[in-house]
Parts: C-alpha cells; sequence; structure tokens
C-alpha cells in the first residue's frame, strides 16, 4: 500500500521536475551574463589562484566556505554530544591480516603526504581543504581497520579542530582590519601558478585541510569508540 | 556606533571554534560565551537599526561587490528578524547558563551558539545558497540538540526532524539548481531581476520547490510532522529556540521568496490557504495532547498559521500584523517554554495532568505561564493582541471574512486548552511528588525579561510598529531591495 | 492632565500598587483600591455635563475617549457600586487568601468598564471589552477549586461574543476605514440590508452574552455562584449592563435602529427590534421560572438578574421613547437592588457559611439591618409601589401597550408575577420561620459591610419618592441617542394613559403600611413560637438527623408544573456540543502518526500537489 | 541530458527508500542517494559540450574554454553539508539502536498524535 502510494507519487513528481529540467538546454552556455563567466574572465587576475574552483571557494564565495566548515565541525560536535558516554564502550574490532597491516603501515605515511599535497596545491591543482582533509581521514581510517587497538589522540585532534577554524576566522578579521572586507585578501596575489600565490587562499585551504582531516577522523573515532 | 555586521556571524563562529580549548581551562566558564556573544550581536542589531531603516545596509565580504562576492542586506526585515533572533537567543543563554547539567554541556552551548549564528546569517545574507549554507548550520545543530539529552526519546524526534529536514535540503537545492541554471547568478537581488525574463514554467517550478523546503521549516501544514515531536523533546530552551529562532528563519526565506525574488500572484491564495489549515490541524491537535511541551508545540504551529494567513495577504498592513505576530511569538512562545520546563521539572512528569497545583509551590511560574497563556490568547493589553487584531482585520478588509472566521474559532479553542492548564496550574491540589526547590535567578531573569517586552509592547505597541512598517514596506516593494543591493556593485 | 486618561491610570495603578503592596499589609491594600476608586469616581462625577474627549493615534488607528450623557449614566453605575462593594469587600474579605490578587481584578475590572463607556471608538471599546473579560475571569475563579469548570464556561462564552462582535467591527472597519462611532452612525446606512442584518446579529450576540440573554445565559447562574459575594454585586449590577449600554450603543448610537426604516415593522417596532423583545420577554420569563425552584441564594439572584436583564432588553428593543426611559431606568435601578440583594446574601453567607436556603431560617431578630435590606430590596424587584422598581416595571407596561403588543405584555406581566415567588421565598426561608440552633448565636455584619447595603437601601426609597433625577439623567442621555425624551415634570410621570404621581403613591403606601404595623403588633403579642421539630408524626419525635425545614423542596407541585420548560437545559446542549467538537478534534490529531516515513511521504504529497496545480500558482 | 535523467532517477530512488524501507540504515542511504542525485544534478547543470575543467593549468586555455565553475563550487559544499547530515543521522540511529534494540522505523513509535 504505502510502496504503491509512494511510487504513484514519486512518478508524479519525477514526471514534472524531468519535463521542467528538460527546459533548460544541457551542455551550452545558457546564460551570457552570468557570474560564472564573469569569474572565468577575471578570476585569474583578481584572485590569483589558477584554480578558479578554489579561487570562488574560497575567496569569492568564502563566507560559504566558512559556513561548510562550520557544518563540518556542527557534525563533529554533534555526534560527539549524541555519542557521548562516560566510559567509552570499546567496539570488539578484529585484528586484520598481515598483509592489511603491513600494507596499511607503508600506505598511511603516504596517505597523509598525499593529502598535505592535496590541500596545500589546492590553488594550483584540483584538489582543495576539503578533498585533502577526506585522502587524511582515509588514511586514519586504514589504521582503524588495520590495528585492532589504534587509537588517536582527542585532545590533538580537538585542538587542531579549533585551532584551524580560528585560523580561518581570524584571517578573515585580519581581512577586515587591514583589508577592506571580512575575508578580503590582504597578502600579495604573486604569480599565477606558483606555489606563492593568490594571497590567503593557500592558507585558508590548508587550515581548512587540518580541520576537515581531524574532523572527519574524530567522526570515526566516534562512532567507533562508542558502537558495541 | 555599530562594528561591522559580519562579525555577528563571525564572532559566534570563532567563539564556537575556541569552546573546545575553554571548556579545557575552565567548564564553568563556557555558559557564559553564548550570552556574551549573543549579547554582543543583540547590541549591534540594535545599533543598526536606525540606519537599516533608512536604507539596507551591504556588507560586501571578501572584497567582491555583490554580485560576484557574498554579501549581507540588513535591511529593515533582516535587522528586525536578526533583533528578535538576537533577543531570544541572549533570553535562552541567559536562562541556559543554569539549566543544562547534563555532560557533554559544553558541546550543548556550543551548539546553541551556532543554532543562533545559523538562523542570524539566514536573516542577513543576500545570497541564496549562502541561505542554504546558514539553513544547514540552523538545522544541523538543531538535529543534534533534539536528541541532545539522554533520557528521553530525543534521538526519535531527532531522527524524523533530519528525515524531513534533509528532503527539505534536497528540494532547495533543486530549487537553487533550477534559478542558477536559468540566471546565472546566486544573488538574490539580481535573481530577482533576472527571474522576470526567465521562462515562467521553470520559475514556478524553482519556487515549488524552495517553498516546499522553506515551508519545512516554516512548520506549514502537512510539512510539519516534525514539529511537535522535536519541540517536546528537546531541551526546553532549544524548543523556545525553535519556537523563537529557527521558524522565525524559516518564515523569513519564505516572504523574502514569495515577495522579493518571485513575483508570482497565486501563491499568496496558496500561503493564506495553507495558513489557515495549518492553524486549524494545530489547534485541534492542541486540545487533545496529554503532555504540556506537545500542547505547546502544537500551539507553535498554530501561531505560525497566523503568520502564514498575513504573509498570503500580501497588503502592506497584513504583512506589518505578520510581522508583529512574528515578534509576539518570538516573546511570548519562549516565555511559555521556559516556565513550562521547570514546571515539568519541579512536577517530575512531562505530563498536564501532573501539573496540578504547581499555582501553591511555585507561584513565580506559574504566574509566568499564565501570564504567557493570556499574551499568546491575544488579550489586551498584553501584544499577542495587536497583531492578532490587525491580522485579523485585514483578512476581513480583503474580504477573506470565512478564513477570519475560522481563524477566530480556533482562537477559542486555544483558550480552552490554555485555561485548562493554567486552571490545573491554580485550582488542583498540588501533588505530593512536587520537589520544592528553588528556580535559578538566572531563569526568573530572562522569563522577566521576555515578560516586560510582551506587557510594554502590549501598552505601546508602536514602539515595535515603527520599525516593523519599513520591514514590511521593504517586503511588499521589492524594488528598495533591488535597489539597494545592486547599486552597491556599481 | 487629560481627566480621562488619568481616571484610568489612577484605576490601573491602584490595581497595581494593591497587588503589589498586598505582600506586606492587610489594611493597604484594601485601602488603596477604595481610595483609588473614591479618587476616580470623585473625578468622575465631575465630568458630568461636560464633552471632555481625548484622541491620541495607536498603530495609525484613531483613538477616542470621550464623555456623554449616556456613558457619564452607566460610568456612575460602575463607579457607585464599585466604591460601595470595595467597601463591603474591606470587611468581607478579610481573612480570606489571596486578597492581593481580589484587589487587583476588581480595580481592573472597574477601570475597563470605565474604558468601555468612555470609548468613542470601537477599536478601544474591544480592548476595555477583552480587559474587562479575563479581569472579571479572574474573579470567577476566585475560589481555587470548585470554580474552575464554571470560570471555563464563562470565558469561553465570552469569548464567542467578543469574536462576534470582533468580526463585526472588523467588518465595519473594513467597510469605513475608521473605528470611530461617528464614522459608524453617519456610514450605517449607507451598508448593504444584508450587511446591515448580519453586523447586527454579530454586535447583538456579542453584548447579549455580557447581559446573559437565553439562549446565551449558561454561563452567568455558575459564574454569579461562584464568585466572591461582592464581586457578584459588581458582575451583575455594574459588568452585566456593559452588555446593555453595548445594546444602547448599537441601536441609537451605531444606527443600527435605522434598521427600521428599511424592514418590515411590526406595530411600529422594527422586526429585528421586536425579534430582540422576545427574546428578552423569553429570558424574563424562562429564567424566573429557573429561579423559583433554586436553592442556592446565589443562584437564585443569578436567574433573578437574568430575567431582569430581560426585562432591560425588553425596553431597550422597543426603540420608543418609553420603552428606552424604561431599560435605562431599569438598568441603573437593577444595579441598585441588586447590587443589595447580592451583598445582603453576601453578608448572610459571611456570618452563616452556607448560601443553602434550606439550611437557614429566622434570622431577622439576629441580623435586622441585614433583613431590612432583604426586604427593601425584594420589594423593589417585584415593582411594588412605593419603591423605585415600581416606576421601572410600569413604564416597561406602559411602553408595550403603548405599541400595542399585548402579548409581550403577557409575558412581561407574567415573568413579574412569578418573581413574587421566588422574592417571597428568599425573604421568607432566610429571615423567617424558625431558627436552626447553630446559628442562635449568629452577629449582625460589622459597619463596613453594613453601610453599603444601607446606602443602597435607601437609595431605592429616596428613587421611590423622586425618580425624576434619574429621570432626568436619563432624558439627557436620550437627547444624546437622538430620541425624544421623556415627558415629565417635577413629581408626574405624563403620558397618553394617564399620570403618575409618585408622591400620592408614596404617601398611600405609608398610611397602608403604618395601619397593618400596628394590627400586626397587636397580634403578635398573641401568637405562641414554635420550634422547628415541634410536631408531631404519628407520635413519633423527629430526630435530629432529619431535615424538615420548610425549604426543603419549597416549591414542589410549581417545579413540577413548569418542568417542562426546564428539563431542556441549553446549557446541556452546548455541554454536548463541545464534547462532540472535541471528540471531532480527537480525530484531526491522528494525522501525526508518530512514523517518520508517513510525514516525508506527507511532504512528498504535498509536493506533488503543488506541482499538479502550479498553474494555478502563477 | 541523460544526466538529467539519470540524476533524477537516483533522487527518486533515494525518496523511495526513505519513504518505504523500514531499516534506518537503509534510510539514511537513501537520504546520501538523494545528495548524489542532487550533485550530479547540479554539476551536469554547469557542464558545457567540449570544455575543459575550469583551471589555468596552461597558458594557452582561455575563458572561454572553460566550463561553468560555479556549480562545482556549489557542489563542493552540498557534499560536505551531506557527509555532515549522514554522520549526524547514522549517530542518531546508533542512539536509537542502544534505546530501542532494533532498526526498524515502524516499532520506533514513542511519540505519535
Amino acid at each position: 500500500m504505502r510502496k504503491a502510494i509512494a511510487v504513484l507519487f514519486l512518478g508524479f513528481i519525477g514526471y514534472y521536475l524531468l519535463s521542467t529540467f528538460l527546459l533548460v538546454p544541457f551542455g551550452v552556455v545558457r546564460v551570457l551574463e552570468g557570474v560564472g563567466l564573469k569569474y572565468l574572465q577575471d578570476g585569474l587576475q583578481q584572485t590569483g589562484a589558477a584554480n578558479l574552483v578554489t579561487s570562488i571557494v574560497v575567496n569569492y564565495r568564502g563566507f560559504d566556505t566558512l559556513g561548510e566548515v562550520t557544518v563540518l565541525f556542527l557534525a563533529a560536535t554533534g555526534m560527539g554530544a549524541l555519542l557521548y558516554s562516560k566510559r567509552p564502550t570499546e567496539r570488539a574490532r578484529q585484528n586484520a591480516s598481515v598483509i592489511v597491516k603491513t600494507g596499511a603501515r607503508i600506505l598511511f605515511p603516504l596517505i597523509i603526504i598525499l593529502g598535505a599535497y592535496v590541500f596545500i596545491h589546492g590553488h594550483l591543482t584540483p584538489g582543495g581543504g576539503f578533498q585533502g582533509g577526506a585522502i587524511i581521514a582515509s588514511g586514519f581510517l586504514l589504521m582503524f581497520m588495520s590495528y585492532r587497538t589504534y587509537h588517536v589522540n582527542h585532545v590533538i585532534l580537538s585542538r587542531v579542530e579549533s585551532s584551524a577554524g580560528s585560523v580561518f576566522v581570524i584571517i578573515g578579521l585580519l581581512g577586515l582590519a587591514y583589508g577592506s572586507s571580512f575575508l578580503a585578501n590582504i597578502l600579495p596575489l604573486g604569480t599565477a601558478n606558483t606555489l606563492f600565490s593568490a594571497g590567503v587562499i593557500p592558507l585558508i585551504y590548508v587550515a581548512v585541510g587540518f580541520k576537515v582531516g581531524a574532523e572527519l577522523t574524530a567522526l570515526l573515532d566516534t562512532m567507533l569508540q562508542t558502537v558495541k | 556606533m555599530y562594528l561591522d555586521p559580519v562579525l555577528m556571524i563571525a564572532l559566534p563562529l570563532f567563539a564556537a571554534f575556541l569552546i573546545p580549548p575553554l571548556a579545557r581551562i575552565s567548564k564553568g566558564l563556557v555558559k557564559y560565551v553564548p550570552v556574551l556573544i549573543i549579547g554582543f550581536n543583540l547590541y549591534e542589531t540594535v545599533m543598526l537599526l536606525p540606519h537599516s531603516m533608512v536604507k539596507p545596509v551591504i556588507v560586501i565580504i571578501a572584497a567582491w561587490a555583490p554580485p560576484l562576492g557574498i554579501n549581507l542586506t540588513i535591511g529593515p526585515l533582516g535587522n528586525v528578524l536578526a533583533l528578535i533572533i538576537s533577543l531570544v537567543g541572549f533570553v535562552v543563554a541567559v536562562y541556559n547558563i543554569r539549566f543544562v547539567e547534563e555532560e557533554p554541556n559544553e558541546k550543548y552551548h556550543m551548539l546553541f551558539l551556532l543554532l543562533t549564528a545559523g538562523a542570524t546569517g539566514m536573516v542577513l545574507t543576500g545570497d541564496i545558497f549562502n541561505l542554504f549554507v546558514f539553513l544547514e548550520i540552523t538545522s544541523i545543530s538543531s538535529y543534534a540538540l533534539t536528541a541532545f539529552l539522554r533520557d528521553r526519546d530525543g534521538a526519535e524526534a531527532a531522527f524524523k526532524y533530519l528525515l524531513i529536514g534533509s528532503m527539505a535540503s534536497t528540494f532547495i537545492l533543486l530549487g537553487i539548481a533550477l534559478i542558477y541554471a536559468t540566471t546565472g547568478t546566486l544573488n538574490m537581488a539580481q535573481i530577482a531581476v533576472r527571474l522576470k525574463d526567465v521562462d515562467p514554467r521553470i520559475a514556478i517550478m524553482a519556487l515549488i520547490l524552495l517553498i516546499t523546503g522553506f515551508g519545512i521549516e516554516a512548520e506549514m501544514f502537512p510539512l510539519n510532522g516534525w514539529a511537535p515531536d522535536a519541540y517536546s523533546q528537546a531541551p526546553t530552551p532549544i524548543g523556545a529556540a525553535f519556537g523563537g529562532i529557527v521558524v522565525k528563519a524559516g518564515v523569513y526565506a519564505l516572504a523574502r521568496l514569495i515577495y522579493t525574488i518571485f513575483s508570482f500572484q497565486g501563491i499568496f491564495h496558496f500561503i493564506l490557504i495553507a495558513g489557515i489549515i495549518t492553524l486549524l490541524i494545530a489547534e485541534m491537535s492542541a486540545i487533545r495532547q496529554k503532555q504540556l511541551k506537545r500542547m505547546l508545540a502544537f500551539s507553535s504551529i498554530g501561531q505560525m498559521g497566523l503568520v502564514l494567513i498575513a504573509l498570503g495577504l500580501a497588503t502592506t498592513r497584513g504583512v506589518e500584523g505578520g510581522l508583529f505576530q512574528m515578534f509576539n511569538h518570538a516573546m511570548i512562545k519562549p516565555l511559555l517554554f521556559l516556565s513550562a520546563g521547570y514546571l515539568v521539572f519541579y512536577s517530575g512528569s512531562k505530563n498536564i495532568e501532573d501539573m496540578d497545583g504547581m499555582g501553591r509551590v511555585k507561584p513565580l511560574l506559574s504566574f509566568f505561564f499564565a501570564f504567557g497563556a493570556f499574551a499568546i490568547l491575544g488579550l489586551p493589553p498584553l501584544s499577542g493582541f495587536w497583531s492578532k487584531f490587525i491580522i485579523l482585520s485585514e483578512t476581513i478588509s480583503h474580504g477573506f471574512i470565512a478564513v477570519a472566521t475560522l481563524a477566530l474559532f480556533g482562537s477559542i479553542i486555544e483558550a480552552v486548552y490554555y485555561l485548562r492548564v493554567v486552571g490545573r496550574l491554580y485550582f488542583k491540589a498540588p501533588h505530593d511528588g512536587a520537589k520544592v526547590q528553588y528556580v535559578p535567578k538566572s531563569a526568573l531573569v530572562a522569563m522577566s525579561i521576555l515578560a516586560l517586552i510582551t506587557l510594554v509592547t502590549g501598552l505601546y505597541p508602536d514602539l515595535v510598529m515603527t520599525y516593523l512598517k519599513p520591514a514590511a514596506a521593504e517586503l511588499i516593494d521589492k524594488s528598495i531591495y533591488i535597489k539597494a543591493v545592486l547599486s552597491a556593485g556599481l | 492632565m487629560e481627566t480621562i486618561p488619568f481616571i484610568l491610570s489612577i484605576l490601573f495603578g491602584a490595581a497595581v500598587l494593591a497587588y503589589l503592596v498586598g505582600k506586606f499589609n492587610y489594611i493597604l491594600k484594601v485601602g488603596v483600591s477604595i481610595v483609588g476608586l473614591i479618587w476616580a469616581g470623585w473625578l468622575f462625577l465631575g465630568l458630568q455635563g461636560t464633552l471632555s474627549s481625548f484622541t491620541f493615534k495607536m498603530l495609525g488607528f484613531d483613538i477616542i475617549w470621550r464623555i456623554n450623557p449616556l456613558s457619564w449614566l452607566f460610568g456612575m453605575i460602575i463607579f457607585g457600586l464599585a466604591i460601595l462593594t470595595a467597601i463591603f469587600s474591606g470587611s468581607y474579605m478579610k481573612g480570606k487568601e489571596r486578597v492581593d490578587f481580589y484587589c487587583f481584578a476588581m480595580c481592573i475590572t472597574v477601570a475597563s468598564m470605565f474604558g468601555i463607556v468612555v470609548s468613542g471608538d470601537l477599536l478601544s471599546f474591544f480592548f476595555f471589552w477583552e480587559i474587562m473579560t479575563w479581569s472579571s475571569f479572574l474573579m470567577v475563579i476566585y475560589y481555587r477549586y470548585e470554580a474552575q469548570a464554571a470560570g471555563l464556561r464563562y470565558f469561553v462564552m465570552s469569548m464567542i461574543g467578543a469574536y462576534a462582535m470582533l468580526t463585526a467591527l472588523l467588518i465595519v472597519y473594513a467597510q469605513l476605514g475608521s473605528f470611530l462611532f461617528d464614522v459608524l452612525s453617519a456610514g450605517w446606512s449607507g451598508f448593504s440590508l444584508t450587511l446591515q442584518i448580519w453586523l447586527f446579529v454579530l454586535f447583538v450576540i456579542g453584548f447579549a452574552v455580557k447581559a446573559a440573554m437565553m439562549p446565551l445565559h449558561t454561563w452567568a447562574p455558575d459564574a454569579y455562584t461562584i464568585s466572591p459575594a461582592p464581586f457578584t454585586a459588581l458582575f451583575s449590577g455594574a459588568l452585566s449592563k456593559m452588555g446593555i449600554y453595548g445594546l444602547a450603543l448599537l441601536f441609537f448610537v451605531f444606527g443600527a435602529g435605522k434598521l427600521a426604516s428599511s424592514v418590515i415593522t411590526i406595530q411600529g417596532v422594527s422586526l429585528p427590534g421586536y425579534i430582540l423583545a422576545w427574546f428578552g420577554a423569553i429570558t424574563a420569563l424562562l429564567a424566573t421560572f429557573k429561579a423559583i425552584v433554586q436553592d442556592d441564594a446565589k443562584k437564585l439572584l443569578a436567574y433573578s438578574s437574568i430575567g431582569q436583564l430581560g426585562y432591560i432588553i425588553l425596553g431597550f428593543s422597543l426603540s420608543s421613547s418609553m420603552g428606552v426611559t424604561a431599560g435605562l431606568y431599569q438598568a441603573v435601578n437593577h444595579s441598585i437592588f441588586k447590587g443589595m440583594l447580592f451583598l445582603a446574601v453576601g453578608a448572610v453567607f459571611y456570618r452563616t457559611g452556607t448560601r443553602k436556603l434550606s439550611e437557614m431560617g429566622g434570622l431577622i431578630t439576629r441580623m435586622p439591618y441585614t433583613f431590612f435590606v432583604v426586604l427593601l430590596g425584594i420589594i423593589t424587584v417585584a415593582g411594588m409601589p412605593p419603591l423605585s422598581g415600581f416606576t421601572g416595571k410600569w413604564l416597561i407596561y406602559e411602553a408595550l401597550i403603548e405599541k400595542h403588543l399585548i402579548f409581550l405584555a403577557v409575558v412581561a406581566f407574567g415573568a413579574s408575577t412569578a418573581a413574587f415567588l421566588y422574592l417571597y421565598r428568599i425573604i421568607f426561608t432566610i429571615f423567617l420561620g424558625q431558627r436552626p440552633k447553630r446559628f442562635d448565636e449568629v452577629k449582625e455584619v460589622p459597619w463596613m459591610m453594613r453601610a453599603p447595603m444601607l446606602i443602597l437601601a435607601l437609595l431605592t426609597v429616596y428613587l421611590g419618592f423622586y425618580p425624576y433625577q434619574l429621570l432626568d439623567l436619563i432624558n439627557q442621555a436620550q437627547v444624546y441617542m437622538g430620541i425624544a425624551p421623556f415627558d415629565l415634570s417635577h413629581s408626574m410621570l405624563f403620558n397618553s394613559y394617564g399620570n403618575v404621581s409618585t408622591i400620592t403613591v408614596m404617601n398611600i403606601v405609608a398610611v397602608v403600611f403604618f395601619i397593618v404595623f400596628i394590627l400586626f403588633n397587636t397580634l403578635y403579642k398573641r401568637s405562641r413560637k414554635v420550634g422547628l421539630k415541634d410536631i408531631h408524626t404519628s407520635g413519633e419525635v423527629p430526630g435530629e438527623e432529619i431535615n424538615l425545614h420548610y425549604a426543603v423542596d419549597f416549591y414542589q407541585p410549581f417545579a413540577r408544573g413548569v418542568s417542562i420548560f426546564l428539563k431542556r437545559s441549553v446549557s446541556k446542549i452546548y455541554a454536548s456540543l463541545a464534547d462532540n467538537l472535541e471528540g471531532l478534534f480527537d480525530v484531526m490529531r491522528y494525522v501525526y502518526t508518530g512514523n517518520g516515513q508517513t510525514y516525508a511521504l506527507f511532504v512528498v504529497i504535498a509536493l506533488a500537489f503543488l506541482f499538479l496545480v502550479k498553474d494555478f500558482l502563477v | 541530458m541523460i544526466y538529467y535523467v539519470a540524476a533524477i532517477s537516483l533522487i527518486l530512488i533515494g525518496i523511495y527508500a526513505v519513504l518505504v524501507k523500514k531499516n534506518m540504515i537503509k534510510i539514511v542511504l537513501g537520504l546520501t542517494l538523494i545528495d548524489s542525485g542532487v550533485n550530479i544534478l547540479l554539476v551536469s547543470l554547469g557542464y558545457v559540450k567540449d570544455k575543459t575543467a575550469p583551471i589555468f593549468s596552461n597558458p594557452t586555455l582561455t575563458a572561454g574554454d572553460m566550463v561553468d565553475p560555479v556549480p562545482q563550487a556549489l557542489v563542493l559544499t552540498a557534499i560536505v553539508i551531506g557527509v555532515a547530515v549522514t554522520a549526524l543521522a547514522l549517530s542518531i540511529v546508533i542512539r536509537i539502536y542502544d534505546h530501542h534494540k532494533t532498526l526498524n522505523i515502524n516499532k520506533i513509535r514513542e511519540l505519535k498524535w
């Protein structure tokens, strides 16, 4: 019964959604005056970042990203609050095989380095703080899965989270103090396509990278600790 | 003299990031952080009022003028709502000082701070995707806070809320996608300008998707299934914050959509009808509730129904009434929730029938509850009277006499269930099990602030109305908003 | 400072102050409220004949507070009664709990009633009307435990009435763009006939609830019974008059009376007025029947009050010069005698602790002053010469006969006659007959309570002699309302059916009274006193536990006779209606099934629905 | 166009799971499906035929050669939000499981009417 109703109404919605989206032509430039085009035209000169997605994420729409970081922070905090217990119960994890363990030990530093690379070069190549952070967290996930007793230090994670988040806001506030507005760029843009370019973008992305890495790791750790 | 308004969002986030280290230094200090930060927000919003009333204050972020960058647009409407949110947030934060003993309470304060910051961001931002991001901040902190207490069915309520909330964000994203695909911009003012040239078949779909999404936050029937559960299971101050903060932001988004961004006329009738249905169903459901906070939750939905009616009228006076109702509801419903919280605590039960005789045991608390009940019923000289009066007057002026009659019918139902509770508080013999403890001073201060505001605005409604008039004008005449934003870009 | 807002602030200030200082000292809080009321009343007295007005704007609405002869008349009823009851309460409430609350609600009620009569616009009228509703509600629920159901019923009925009125006045605003009475009276005739009828019905519902007109009276008996005695006097005497005041406004200031010209008239009375007159007459009759079978003294008086208000409505709805005079006169009069009767019953309750008629008796020697007050009171209610009630009743009959409304006159006369039954009951069972032993030590009430009752009693005597001053005031009000003043000279009431000189009537009565008094006194000396159990039932002496009080089943045969009228209680119909509605609401809330998936499904359905109707949303 | 169909199908499948599946973990998976669908839709809206990623990695590229970067930036944000919601949803499910010892959503109806 419920299935039938669900299918019926979803069919309805699907039909209307599709017929509407089909009115939007696919694969062509639709709006000539759109902000997207402006970013493409002026982005490189204005922000100095070769990767325009990064310049949008961190600079033009940096406020969104601050919100985004906050959302992730919220999720970590929320999980911490929800799964809080005075004496965390350890889940009976199985030790992985020797191959996995050894592989993990070798791969772990490499993964971390890759993650760091991705977020440090966020303004030059595809990638950025979020991606790099996710890679770092995946490294920790690998370690969690391989070693039964692998632990991360909560205090350190939390400190990294807090300080990285604060750095983001402080950079923004410095923009307010020394520049024209919150999150405004206060550093020289440098030449595009070099590591030290694009003003504050790399700084913010490094902070985001640390923060995301720490937060995702904390998420994993929280869930592992309380599941019985 | 005001500081850069972006601090109203940046500071709470900053403080939230810093709370974990602070908590390690001193746990006792954390609970004062929200009071301080939201107090600052309150100061900012008050100081901004004279400026925003004259002309919307545009705050540029990251040095990019709109539409390139994100900007905060603090018009009269946004400012008034930010004021409401900060005020409720401040009061609830004061109340929180002694309320939350459960661990990990530094996380609780952090989440609450972010909830307020998110809602403030929602009403201030001028960018539709940024609005979405702040909506998510608000709702994610709400999910977490709903499930915060362990001894209740909070998790269940939170799951329902999350389920529906995620669907809301899906629809909103789809709507934003449609808008971006056709207008090529995310700035609300520019969208409003460009939507004129967009195929109305697409625009109406975008509007429907967005309305459904924000309607969930604004508790529109039948999208409000989450509300009674979440209100009643969340810690009491959070129930108050839902009524005073989250819903207000949702309604703001709704109003911004239908008035400023889109210009479809038929949608107003839909909002009007949705409003009256919401009101009636909520009041009918409330009358047979056994739990006090659940009853308050339904009542809150009913009040939002009244606001929706006012917004659906699409007249200056109607919108003024609706905003006034929002203001009143934001003052009164927290008052009811906060007093109910301690009533529940001292009687040791959530059920209405166990509230017997609390008027004897806790006279001041019961007084605040009764005061709030009278105010929300719209009895003069309390503030609820004026907003109800204006809304009904405007409804009848536009020929919707049936709607007004039904709304009045709802009010009578409301009177019955509120007075039943008030009657129980004062007219039944108290149970033995009632705990006799002192209510913390901070809670009493919080409730007194709200009660005082309710009384003063009731006696002198023009005090608030002076500021609501430009806000309503901003909604009705969208060119004010659009011109202010786009001229900042030049 | 302007006088009117100053009086209002005195009253509200007294309320708050009484509440605040109430925590410390009993005399202080009662003193504050009494002084506040007297001060305000004194200032108000000085406003007679002036056309003082005060205007300001609130939320863009014009607000006007003003005094005119009509409002001055009603204002004096309020203040007179309020001051007397406040003094009475000073002694009555001593030692009771929550006196601060009592004083607060009392002052607020008076302030709101004052606000109602000085309102020159519908907005402030409604504003004060609502304040009056909740403040009197606070009084009704003063006795915590028993009062909840009665209080809730009172409040809900009042809300229904108030909201009917609100709808009407908002429609007026929608039509005219102003809440001012003046604008309304100018604009009323421009409304379409249907609209006029709707507005009329809505306003009448609003006012009739407060005036306890059948079938909207069901709150009154319980609410009157349950509220503290001094307040009941104010409730019945002044608060219910606000409904009458509203009707007066509706007919003669708003211009609903003009409806007469455009609708069918019956014997010179417009159809709405005619229907209303029947409502009034039936209210008078049925309430009297109800009153007769009551055993609770206050309930009896409550029904009596409903009946008397029926008379007043009857007078008003005729819209003739004499009818309105009769209505207004009876309104003032009713305030006086119902005030004194309720106070007297309160005084008896104060000393005996019971309101049950079947438990009292023979108190005449213990409480002679109270007896005297009740005696004068019932004579007034009955409308017998020489006291003030006579003039009122006489005017009503004359007005009915003048319009050739014979049936109405018969009904009204029947009700009046039947009223003797309950009036006799109340004085006989309380004060005459044998006294139960436990009341042997009962003392008369203190002077602070005696004085207000006596003042009211003397007022009825005075008005019996000289109704002219009051009639003169009423005439001024009538001129303001646009009705030809009633023809009177210094001691004569003129009309087409003959003239009455109250002085002559008074003289005759005095002589008759004197003769009867002497006769009675000489005969009384030879009578023998009989105890309550001093009877023989087949040789058995009835034990202590058997209640042989003569007031048990006092009017049993009569009750059987009229049971056909009393069987179908309107309040039962309302109760079952309310129950059924609640049952319906209960079904509605099952929409919230508790299943998160169902809620999600609702969202999907809503979205699909919106998609479906999207063409209407453009 | 096929992207539209695929994305909308993903959304619908996700909603279907949310509406019909009894296991709460599956419902949460449904939510992530919805998220993915929306993200794909967003990205495909920004796609322009024969154009490349918006990165000036070599000097020959000009603005005309690139796809719209804004949807990509939005998707980045949307993904992170999706992750956050999923994480929170899972922790709520853990709490519910601790309390009720079941994952069947029909059995968890303490709050109703």
